[in-house]
């Protein structure tokens, strides 16, 4: 199966359902388990937070970018923002880091997209934005289970 | 993420087209529930706060028992 | 209210359910009711299957764009393709008006349309494709009902 979708919407927290649902909705068509479509509506959430509020710094005028694509049973999702960008990657991704302790935000959104995703790519510049691309192969997570 | 926990069912393996279908029948009696009590069409936003989920989940799960098949069956049934 | 997004897919037929499920989670946020939710996914699902099956006449490699805007209290919805277009876009809006007659089409998409919608703007040329703006205000249709 071949299959691709690209979505932009405004940078409010209230669009982060609305994408976690058109992904998950997407994503339908390769015939997923509950769990399987939970787990891409977790990572999607935290990674379109992420680009609403340290990316844009919730500044509602700004773009959200998200591209799926579905290759055979591959599926990719990049979360794209032009927003301040991640000086350090590496610490970013480290499990309890969180550059705003005082939004009470818990700093394991990339922990959870890593253990969700088979794969997790980050690139990033500072002032320019940042990529997420998260990868999952559906033939494997199923012949696993089985 | 709560709000998701509540969303998964049991089991797992689950495939989500069965599972979305019973959320679907669980919102066709909310709605129809909600309708005798407000004596109008409830908003979505009013299925979603009885079942403790987002309205953009109500809509999803909807979508699995609501098909239109065909214009017939959306417009005259 | 003041909200945007854009969507963009292949002209599978496929993604019609998926166009569906994501303009109706985007217009869950003003507000609507059980019935006006149906009516929206009725009308996107009838413009996409127009753009797949006529502009692009199921050829997968063709995009469809979907642009939603929530201004206040007003919905617009644009479906485009840059399909085949349409010779005689009166004619086409005619009830029971089909050119596919032996897909069983029922020729009734746009009557369905300005049905449920405020306001149905088609601008199409014949050989660069077909633009159809849906409009909706919310607070009209509930005023009207109370
Ligand atoms: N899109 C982004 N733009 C800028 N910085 C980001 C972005 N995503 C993540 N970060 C940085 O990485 C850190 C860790 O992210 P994450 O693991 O999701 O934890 P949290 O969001 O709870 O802080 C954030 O605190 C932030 O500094
Ligand atoms: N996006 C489009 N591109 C080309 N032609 C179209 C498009 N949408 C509609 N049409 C034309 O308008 C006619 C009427 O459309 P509609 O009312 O939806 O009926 P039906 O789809 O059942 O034929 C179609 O048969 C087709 O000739
Ligand atoms: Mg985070
Ligand atoms: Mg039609």
């Amino acid at each position: 199966m071949n299959n691709s979708m690209q979505l932009q919407f405004k940078s409010i927290s209230e669009n982060e359902a609305f994408a976690r649902v058109s992904v998950a909705a997407f994503v339908s068509q390769i015939d997923p388990t509950m769990n399987e479509i939970t787990e891409i509506k977790t990572v999607v959430s935290e990674a379109v937070t992420n680009a609403i509020i340290h990316g844009y710094e919730e500044d509602p005028n700004q773009t959200v970018f998200i591209e799926c694509e579905i290759t055979d049973s591959t599926l990719s999702i990049v979360i794209e923002d032009h927003g301040i960008g991640i000086d350090n990657v590496d610490l970013a991704k480290e499990p309890l880091f969180t550059s705003k302790p005082e939004l009470e935000r818990s700093g394991m959104g990339f922990t959870i997209m890593e253990n969700f995703m088979d794969k997790v790519n980050v690139i990033s510049k500072p002032g320019i934005g940042t990529k997420v691309t998260l990868i999952k192969d559906f033939q494997t997570s199923k012949s696993l289970c089985n | 993420i709560g709000e998701i926990q509540r969303f998964i069912r049991d089991d797992g393996t689950v495939k989500v087209s069965r599972s979305l279908k019973e959320v679907g029948n669980k919102i066709r009696r909310a709605a129809d529930e909600l309708t005798k009590e407000l004596g109008r069409v409830p908003t979505v936003q009013e299925i979603a706060n009885k079942l403790e989920l987002s309205p953009e989940e109500i809509i999803h799960a909807q979508e699995a028992t609501k098909k239109p098949q065909s214009i017939h069956e959306t417009v005259f049934e």
